[in-house]
């Protein structure tokens, strides 16, 4: 199964998952992260997005924040799914679904995935407000989150 | 040396391209001087390239500093920072 | 909607999911976990596992376990679902999802509720084994995860 | 005073039983107590309630020590440590 996933049409997290636990009995545990799109951000309401990427470089981006995510944790299974294009409020963006035989490992490598994936891969938000097009900035705490995993070495 | 440059997102739109094919007299350059020689030809590129901003890049899709020295060939990408997930 | 489910039914974790984002478009982020029945435990092969709990007061050891994430953390959602009765490998023993406008509170409140429900819920796990049944021992490492919480008031 | 006692998963089975109504002569017992009075019981009673075996007790289906007070009325649950999840 393909782990990097970047598409232009709308997804089903839960199909993804599903696919991700397959009937793989020795799957204990999955932890999934589903980013969804916010009809409000920074004060403004928000009709529409459009999520630019840079083909090639992107998905070469994650597999790599994925590669990582498997060389730091004892991991059954990963899954990034990443719209791009034109979305509307209360459709899914991301997908990061993690398996493994025990929680901890699930849970430190999803947050990994998406704080990573957050400031590494590239991605690029523009909004429709009201007020026209904007792109959106990017955030300090972001950064702030990455830099949890990078004196950490193996997290427990 | 030849560089493919690539220009994404608010810098894409900035400076009305998403690329160019770029022609260099000199070889052995770094990503800090192709912004020099970009910055140089004034108006749209001198704004959204100065130095007040914060430029990412990428040569052959990896990120880079901008120290990063340049091979005959390469793809060099701009962009802002990234905003996805 | 009901925050806190006990089913003997098979559940879809996916449908539960898609109860708590419903449409809402005020909410940037889900994390679920999803604990799965294993056909393998300590080293046996396990063909069947049957799930006792304590009517009534599993439910309220779970809805106070909820108010208390939802007095940590800023979300916008919770849901509990956990199975009892009989089960089989690959079905979903639990379900705990967590809605938020932001990812860091979903992902903190989650682990704290299936840590706290791993030690304070009270449900008893059996497994049919080709050597017979037997009861599943408390693990150490569940009472660890749990006593991380305790010092911490509100985790950032 | 009257408990209504209840025991569940591995303790229910080694007791054979899944509760029963306890009438009390003295007032004021702790939980300490009735296992104390269980005990005395023998058998099954004494090896299953052991000082070596972790009994977990709720109290009118609240987790509470063994040194919490019982009132007349009250619901008492005997258990081994939870293993849900």
């Amino acid at each position: 199964m393909e782990q990097v996933v970047v598409t232009a049409e709308p997804f089903d997290p839960h199909v993804e998952t599903e696919k991700l636990h397959g009937e793989n009995p020795s799957i204990g545990a999955i932890v999934d992260f589903i980013g969804w799109m916010r009809d409000f951000n920074d004060g403004d309401s928000v009709s529409r997005m459009t999520l630019e990427h840079y083909p090639g470089m992107t998905e070469k981006a994650l597999r790599k924040i994925v590669d990582e995510a498997l060389r730091r944790w004892d991991l059954l299974g990963v899954r990034v799914v990443h719209r791009v294009g034109e979305l509307k409020p209360s459709e899914p963006i991301v997908l990061v679904a993690v398996a493994s035989a025990h929680r901890g490992e699930a849970f430190r490598a999803c947050e990994f995935l998406i704080d990573y994936l957050k400031t590494c891969a590239p991605f690029w938000k523009k909004e429709s407000t009201i007020a026209g097009e904007r792109w959106v900035e990017a955030k300090r705490s972001d950064e702030a989150a990455r830099g949890r995993w990078e004196d950490a070495s193996k997290s427990s | 040396m030849t560089i493919q440059l690539h220009f994404f997102a608010s810098l894409r739109e900035a400076l009305g391209s998403d690329g160019e094919t770029l022609e260099l007299e000199r070889d052995g350059l770094r990503v800090a001087d192709v912004l020099d020689l970009l910055r140089a030809r004034g108006g749209c590129w001198q704004d959204a390239l100065g130095e007040d901003k914060t430029v990412m890049a990428a040569v052959n899709q990896e990120m880079c500093g901008h120290e990063t020295c340049l091979a005959d060939g390469d793809e060099l990408a701009f962009f802002p920072p990234v905003t996805g997930g």
